[in-house]
Order: structure tokens, then C-alpha cells, then sequence
């Protein structure tokens, strides 16, 4: 059996989401990763755009920055954060992939701010592209730490929006039609979302890991369908690859 | 109904106003705008002006203008963070700052939160107004088209919106709720660029990232060049100017000026530089002292790179050519 | 108080139809789009279609897309003007075409007025709905972005608005009077570019017009290109993209594409030919004897090129060089 | 005494309009010359755009097109109509310098229709930039033909907006503060426009012209100041660059 490291698991499991010859917005950090990942192994005609303007790179190592060099490296084309972000108003961004410090039942996303806004508790860097990727994007998958207080009912701060307060919110809201979060992994599992009420919902365990972790690690009642998945774990190749993206363990780790 | 967010408008301009300006300030002619750090600084970088940097906050960023603004201890300005990492942490560093239109700020993505940038916010000293790293790229678009505004569809349905000084807004054709976003009018850009000439044309490799627009909204626009070429390279293939020469106020030549950031195509990241300087930012001790050693104690950009020596500079062109 | 043109929308579309038309029709792979005019046509140039043109009306315009059109006899097209000349001309010669966005149409500039053009407006065969040359570029562009509509400050004040589609809006942070421009999606259109590599992407040189906007707003984009270059063009430079792959559904290898018409860098305007073909404009049997010598006649773009002769070709590149 | 035609008179007028240093939309045909002829004389510094997207071009002789190679020649920069007509709406185009087939007592240009629009007598190209460039443009100046009818009280369609039904006009339609024609230069004569009620105002008389004549051949009350002026002849130097430009005759004729 492969050893594997939790970070590995997640890295695993998020490029499996993604098909091949979609377009997808990546964030930085471990998005980055599962993007290159997919690429490297069943997805090799999957189209990486980075908010920075890079559009469909042949990314040689893990960049940096989602505007570094490493994410402009024989891109087809390179426009600016506009030209990104316009791509995704149009409709042709298929799938935004994003980290957030908390993600909520809905799947709105804070990456803003931890207590009060205008005397923060904790700062955090803001939206960056993520509300605009989220926004405009068919479908969102998100990377998080699977601990109560990062899974809470409720978002201290909406940066960006999943399903809002439920089902219509977004509509209401003004956010393109049939849009919306779509896939949350975890270091415990993977998730996604009810279609009738719009809330988080299980769909697999991480190999290892007990439905009651899952259930004590989440901040609020998580739907529990009556079959769960476990989740497939990273092959020998994809740990190959993870090696290849990410040599000096940056994101992955050592 | 209308909503909107109740953040300050840090940089409020009409499009009366951006004529008006463009009018009166901006050189029509094809002058020699050749100048130093120092010199545009003293002339268009004034206490509580609003900045905007061009680049991606630790890619192609100007660094000579940054340390030459902390250097000559400009204060209380306001920024924008459409994804501003070193660039901004530096300015705060240097107590430069007093609020932030916030897209990405305060930390230096795979890198990490920035201690100094969290300090500065997390104990008042600079204040936040929310936006998105699209919707700033649209505010200085709607500047640079000469309009009060531009529609979007992002931003709605959020906190972001809320703490944002945003509107929603109908559209005349479609009856749909669009999000409404005000022109950001920079009162000073400061923009690094792989090529330009003497009166100001540039052309950047690789991403612009928002760079031709924010030259064209901004009302003194400064640029620092990795090389100064002729005109003809740029009236040889018009179509490769990324900025054209009536935007811009200063043409400043700084080849390595982005390090110890990335240049594509030019230079990697000086990445042992960085992991010192955040390690500095744990306390205001130690970041006075990487201030003293890398700013106040040198008289120039010049003077700065041969203290990180010629050495370094080659190695970091060489971990840009392998990627 | 909102005004409002009263012209037809020609072509109306909201922006979650622009959406859901990118959702499911347009490709996001790399995959190889070559193709000839003929298919093209076949394929993407329905009757009643609306149509744009790249290029500037007779310069850099697609020759072997529009002859092909007339060839196929495709019928009740409407077509946006933004400085439509030999272009709109010889589609309303092979009687195409039932309506026009007009901004700039039925005349060639320095060389006056259409017979042709005028004569099937003056009987009403052609409708036209009036517009100016920035209004249809940012109606394009509100379609680009993703947009319902863009604001402008052109427009307004005039009878070109009067009969035109547009409203007035007030700004929601200036409450100053705007005119608002609804979103433009083209059925079709055919660029022609000096080069492009077989995914769809592209090199113009020289003013793109409004093509990189055109591209991004078209249901389906058909590219005639002077030359197909391997990806690494692209790859190596990729500031250099004009039109990125995505947006381009066919590529046709079309050198001399824009003959007789201009195209910057390549050839010069074919004077003779031009001249020729204004007057055989004067009336509908010239017109025809025209059409029959240099569309129905010929099998294809190659056919017609024998029939220009290569002397007469390499003394357009001539009449180029020396500008 | 230096011979010239009328067609020459008209080019040296107008390019004697153009300051140096600053920058100019041009329209096809007379307009061009102008601009070419005053960059060859007096304003070397002259900066002109072309609404296709050419700006600062060394343009080596009369293009055809507002659009061709000519038009781009050795430009410092190539973008498009929406480039040219954003820095003109930013307010960093002076100059419009446009051609019409009707221009009225408030500086209103026809260039669309004659008759009505739907069946319409003469259908003439439309607006093409000049809407825009007359709109966002600080100063416009306008040549036309000086026949009665072709500068009418009222024009058939308002193109181009000047002072649309006069004072204040401009403002309540909702156009940029502070714009409005500035010149009309016909073969007879150079006008101006009245501050006060913004109609048309003579200037001056080309040589050999007389007030009669203008009176007769203008469709409504010209304002007549106090003072008349003559029009400055074109100079041999004029009419040596003129011959420059347009070797052809094409628009200078032979």
C-alpha cells in the first residue's frame, strides 16, 4: 500500500475533480498543485488560467505566485487581471479552485478577516481574485483544513459568495444564473453540495478516516448521505508527480 | 433597490474631473521624460496621495520607486491592493501608509502571511476598504475609458460588496441587478517595465496584469525600465506598445529593478532575501534594521545592488532561465 | 428622464445568454481548427445571420470568407458597420444582405461614395440603423466582457442616437446623464490576420480596430490568416497573442487575404481593381458581369488569385514597401 | 503672387487652425491634408490619431484610409476605435477635425442621410468616428463646402452634435462640459462660433471673396463681426508640401 501524506491525500483527491478540456481558474497554494497534477495525469488537455493573465501555461515547477514567471511559461496567450475575470464573465471559465481560511454549510468563503472587520482579530489577505473567480465561474471546488472553527455554520465575513443564505440567494443576489460551489476537499473528505437545499453534503471519507471525525471536525450538521464513498487515494504516480511539481516540498512538504 | 457597501471611497474622481486633468497636466508631445528615482519622487509622489503600483505585488514591481518613497519618508498615502505583496509590506514597513483598497494584501501567497502587514491593520494604523483583485482592475478601466463607472457581476452578495464602496445597480436593457463600480483615478503610478523609450512608450513581457489601463487612469504616471530603447523599436511594430508615451510623466532606467521580486523573463525571485525580510517583519526592531541596511544606509537603487551583489543578480538570472 | 433610440436592435442578447451560449458551444481544448472557406461558410455563415468583419472596411478585411458568402448566396444577413466598405459592398453586390448597424457604410473613403451601396439603401432593399464607429467598437466590447450594456459619453444630443437602439442612464455615483450601449454578440465573424497557428491563435499587426473585442464577442469566429505559424510563435511571446485560440472556431490559410484591399505590412490597396469595381457599381449589369468574373467564375480564393496574377501581386507588396 | 486653388486655400486655412504640441482626431480626406500640412509647417510637434487606432504616426504620404498602412506608419503605438475614442473620452483629444456634407448655424454636422431616413433621398456613410471624435473632443473644426444648402439653419440629421439648438444644449444632452465646434473652414471663408449664443460667426474671407458672396451662399444669418478679417493665403511652401503629401492630386487635385 502507498504511503501518502495528508496534503498528498487532499492534493489527490482535488485533481480528480477536475476533467479534461475544461478551463480552470486556479488559486494559489494547493490549487496550483492539483491543477499541474491533473494535467500529469488524466487531464492533460485541461486549460490552467491564472488570474495575473496567463492563459493555458505549460508550467514548468510550482510557481511562487499565480503571477510569477513559472505561470506565464509558454502561455498561449497573456493578457491582465481584466482579461482573466472578463473570460469568466462571458462564461467560458468552467471551474474555479480556491482555498479559503473558512468555508461555511452554503460554501460562501471568508478569506478576509477574523473578528470585526475595522479591528480585526485576525487579517487576512482579502479576496484577491477568489470573489470574482467564484462569482463568475460555473462551478467552484474549494480547499480547506477540516477543524470546526474553519467549517463553522456561518462565515465570519462573506469574501467570497457560495450559496449565500440557500437556495435563490445567489439569483437574488444578481450572481449569474447556475452557478456555485460545487466540490469542498478537506483532509477528511470530500463534499459537495444538495442540490434541493443548497447545503454541504458528504460524499466520501478519506481513506482512514471515520464518518464521527468528520461529523466532530465540522462546525455545523453536514448532510450525511446513506452511502458514503472512500475516497481514492494518490497512486505512486500521482506522488511521482506531486514530486516533479512541487521538488523542494513547498506546498506538499518533505 | 439600490444596495451599497459602506466602505470609504479612498480615491473618489467624476469623468468631468478625469477630462479636466488630462486636459490641463498631460504632456501632448513627444518630450524626453528621462529622470531619476529621487526626482519623481520629490515631484510626483506627495504625503497622502493615492498610489497604485503596477505588476503583481512581487512580480515585475518597481522597487527603486518603493525604497526612494520610504527613503524620502513619504507619509499617509493610500494604496491599491489589487494583489500587492512586497510592494505594499515595504511602503508599511516604512510607515508610508494609511489605507488600503484591499483586493490581496498583507501576505505573499505560497509564502505566507506577512507579520508587518497583519500588525498594521490588526492595530489600526492602516485601514482596509474591501474590494476584488477583478473589481480594482475594472475601477481603474473605467478611469482609463473616461467613464464615472462600470457594470460587473462580481462582488454582489457578499461581505466584500458590504465593506466595499461598490453600488448595485439595473440595467437599462436587461432589467438585471448588476454591481456598479466607481473609476479609480491613481493620483500617482508607479509601473516596471521590460522596455521604454525616452518619452515614455513601453512595452511589458508577459502579463500586463492591469498595467495598460492603470497608465491611461492615472493622473502622474512614473515608470522604471529594465532597458531604455530607441523610439524605433516601438514605431518599427506599434502594435507591441503595451503603455503609450502621453501616459506617462517619468521614464526612470532600473535594470534588476524589481528584485528582490520576480521579472518574467528577466530574473526569478532573490528568494533568501525574502525569507530574511519576512523574517524581519516579526518585530519592528528587526524591520528597522532591514530598512536601515537596504534603504536609509544607501543612496540609490544603484548603490542597493551592488549590496546584493553582482553575483547573486546572475545566479537569479539563471534560476529564471532553467524555471 | 430616460431616453431612447428608436432603431431596431438588430441584434439583441443578454449577457446569460452570452454565458450559456460560451458554456456549450465554444471549445476550450487545443484542437486543430484548420479548415477551408468553403466549410466555413457551410458551417457557420447561416441565412439571416449577423455578421462582423474584422479589419477597417478595405483594409485587412477577409476577401476569401466574404467572396465564399456571396459565392454560397447566403441571404438576409445583418451586418455591423463599424467602417464597412469594400467589405458590406460586395456582399450587398451578391445581394446578402438586409440590414446594417451603420456607422461608417456605402462609400470607400478617399475614392467617395457606392453606387451600389447607396442604391439598395435609397430603395429601401437595405435598412439601416444608425451608430457611430466608437459606439459599435464598445457595444463589441460590452459583449467581450461579459456585459449587458457599457456606458459612454458619445451618443448623446444627436439624431444618430435618435435612431439608433440606445438609452440614456444616469450614473449611480455622479447622477450625471450617460449614454448606456447594449451588449453586441455577433452570429459570426471573420477576421482576417497576419498569422495565426492552427488553434485559433492570433497576430494582428498594426491596429487591431476592434478585433481582439470582436473575437471574444462572436457566437462563432472564423479566421483568415497570411500565415499559419507553429504554436512556439506564440508560445515563445505570448504578449503577442491578439486573439487567443479559444475564441476562434475555424483557421483558413489565406495569404494575400485582402486583396484588393490593403493590408498594413503586406500589400497595399489594389487601386485598379478598386477602381474597376466602383464602376461596375453604377448599375446592376456591371455589377453582376463583375460578380461573374471574380466569385461565381472562380472555384475558390486560389482560382481568383491566378486570376489577379502574381506580377500584379508582388507589385501591391512593391506599392506597400515603399509606402 | 503665389497661385492656388480653392482646394489649397482650404488646406492652408485649416492646418493653420492646429497648434503645435497637441492632439488631433482626423477624419478622411481634407482633413488629413491638414493635419500632414501643419506637421510639414509650423507644428512639426502636431500629434495625430486616426480613429482605426494609429496614434503619432510619421504618415509618409495621403493615405486612402483613415485606416491603412499609411495610417500606421512608423506609429508610436496601434490599438483600435475603442483605444482612440476612450483617450478622447478621458479628455486628451483636442482636436476633432472632421468633413460634412451639411453644417448648420450651431455647428451641427450631417453626414448620415438626406431626406428621410427610412426612404431617404441621399444616403451619405453615416457617422463613422466623427460622433465620437466631435462628442469627446475638446475642439472640433469642421471643412465644408460653403453652397447654401449645404449649410442650411437646421441640418436634415444631426450626425455629429455641435451646439445642437444652442446655449447649454451640449450640457443637458449630456455631453462632456466644455466641447463644441470651434472652426468651419469652407472654400470661402473661416468661421467661428459666437460664445454667447453659440451660432456660426465669420472670421475671416479668403482673398477675393466678399462679404456678398458669403452672405448669399450661407442658409441662415451669419453672425457678422465688426472687424473682418482675410484668410492667410497658402504659402509656395505650403503648396510644395502639399504636393508632397498628395502627389496624385487625389484630394489637392492636379
Amino acid at each position: 500500500m502507498t504511503d501518502y501524506t495528508p496534503i498528498q491525500m487532499m492534493a489527490a483527491v482535488a485533481s480528480h475533480q477536475l476533467e479534461d478540456g475544461v478551463i480552470v481558474g486556479v488559486g494559489t497554494g494547493l490549487p496550483m498543485i492539483a491543477g499541474l497534477l491533473a494535467q500529469k495525469t488524466h487531464a492533460p488537455n485541461l486549460i490552467i488560467f491564472f488570474e495575473s493573465g496567463c492563459m493555458a501555461p505549460q508550467v514548468p515547477r510550482l510557481p511562487l505566485s499565480v503571477g510569477d514567471s513559472r505561470c506565464v511559461h509558454r502561455a498561449v496567450a497573456a493578457t491582465g487581471l481584466a482579461g482573466i475575470m472578463e473570460t469568466g464573465q462571458r462564461g467560458m471559465i468552467d471551474y474555479a479552485f480556491l482555498g479559503g481560511a473558512e468555508v461555511d454549510m452554503y460554501g460562501n468563503i471568508n478569506s478576509t478577516v477574523l473578528g470585526d472587520h475595522d479591528s480585526p482579530k485576525v487579517r487576512l489577505p482579502g479576496s484577491g481574485g477568489a470573489n470574482d473567480f467564484g462569482s463568475l465561474s460555473w462551478r467552484t471546488i474549494i480547499i480547506a483544513r477540516h477543524e470546526k472553527d474553519k467549517l463553522p455554520e456561518r462565515v465570519n465575513f462573506i469574501t467570497t459568495p457560495g450559496y449565500i443564505d440557500g437556495p435563490g440567494s445567489r439569483e437574488e443576489a444578481g450572481l449569474p444564473p447556475g452557478t456555485g460551489p460545487y466540490r469542498v476537499i478537506t483532509n477528511l473528505a470530500l463534499m459537495g453540495f444538495d442540490e434541493d437545499t443548497c447545503r454541504m453534503k458528504l460524499i466520501s471519507l478519506h481513506p482512514g478516516v471515520t464518518l464521527e471525525q468528520v461529523i466532530e471536525n465540522t462546525g455545523f450538521d453536514l448532510i450525511i448521505p446513506e452511502e458514503i464513498e472512500t475516497s481514492t487515494p494518490p497512486t505512486d504516480e500521482d506522488l511521482l508527480r506531486l514530486k516533479e511539481i512541487d521538488p523542494d516540498g513547498i506546498i506538499i512538504g518533505k | 433597490m439600490i444596495e451599497e457597501g459602506h466602505g470609504e471611497l479612498l480615491s473618489a474622481c467624476t469623468a468631468d474631473e478625469i477630462r479636466e486633468w488630462n486636459r490641463k497636466y498631460k504632456a501632448r508631445g513627444l518630450i524626453d521624460k528621462t529622470a531619476t528615482a529621487r526626482e519623481a519622487v520629490d515631484r510626483f509622489v506627495k504625503d497622502g496621495a493615492y498610489l497604485a503600483i503596477g505588476g503583481f505585488g512581487h512580480v515585475r514591481i518597481s522597487m527603486p520607486m518603493i525604497y526612494e518613497i520610504v527613503r524620502q519618508k513619504v507619509k499617509h498615502l493610500r494604496v491599491s491592493g489589487h494583489t500587492a505583496v512586497h510592494d505594499l509590506d515595504v511602503l508599511i514597513a516604512g510607515d508610508c501608509v494609511d489605507a488600503v483598497d484591499v483586493a490581496y494584501s498583507f501576505a505573499f501567497e505560497t509564502r505566507g502571511l506577512s507579520k508587518n502587514g497583519r500588525r498594521a491593520v490588526e492595530s489600526g494604523r492602516v485601514k482596509c476598504v474591501e474590494w476584488t483583485n477583478g473589481a480594482l482592475s475594472w475601477r481603474i478601466k473605467a478611469a482609463a475609458m473616461g467613464l464615472p463607472f462600470l457594470p460587473a457581476r462580481n462582488m454582489l452578495g457578499s461581505d466584500t460588496f458590504n465593506f466595499s464602496a461598490a453600488k448595485t445597480m439595473v440595467c437599462p436593457f436587461t432589467g438585471q441587478k448588476l454591481a456598479a463600480l466607481p473609476a479609480l483615478m491613481p493620483d500617482v503610478s508607479i509601473i516596471h517595465v521590460h522596455y521604454a523609450d525616452r518619452y515614455g512608450n513601453c512595452l511589458v513581457r508577459g502579463t500586463t496584469v492591469k498595467d495598460d489601463d492603470l497608465a491611461k487612469a492615472s493622473k502622474r504616471v512614473i515608470v522604471t525600465a529594465e532597458r531604455i530603447v530607441p523610439d524605433s523599436f516601438f514605431r518599427d511594430a506599434p502594435e507591441r506598445t503595451t503603455i503609450p508615451y502621453f501616459c506617462v510623466d517619468a521614464v526612470i532606467e532600473a535594470p534588476w529593478g524589481s528584485h528582490p521580486c520576480n521579472m518574467p523573463y528577466e530574473y526569478y525571485f532573490d528568494n533568501e532575501h525574502l525569507k530574511d525580510y519576512l523574517k524581519a517583519g516579526a518585530n519592528e526592531k528587526d524591520l528597522h534594521a532591514y530598512l536601515d541596511r537596504w534603504v536609509y544606509s544607501v543612496k540609490d537603487f544603484e548603490e542597493y545592488l551592488d549590496l546584493v551583489g553582482i553575483k547573486k543578480l546572475y545566479e537569479l538570472r539563471r534560476l529564471e532561465e532553467l524555471r
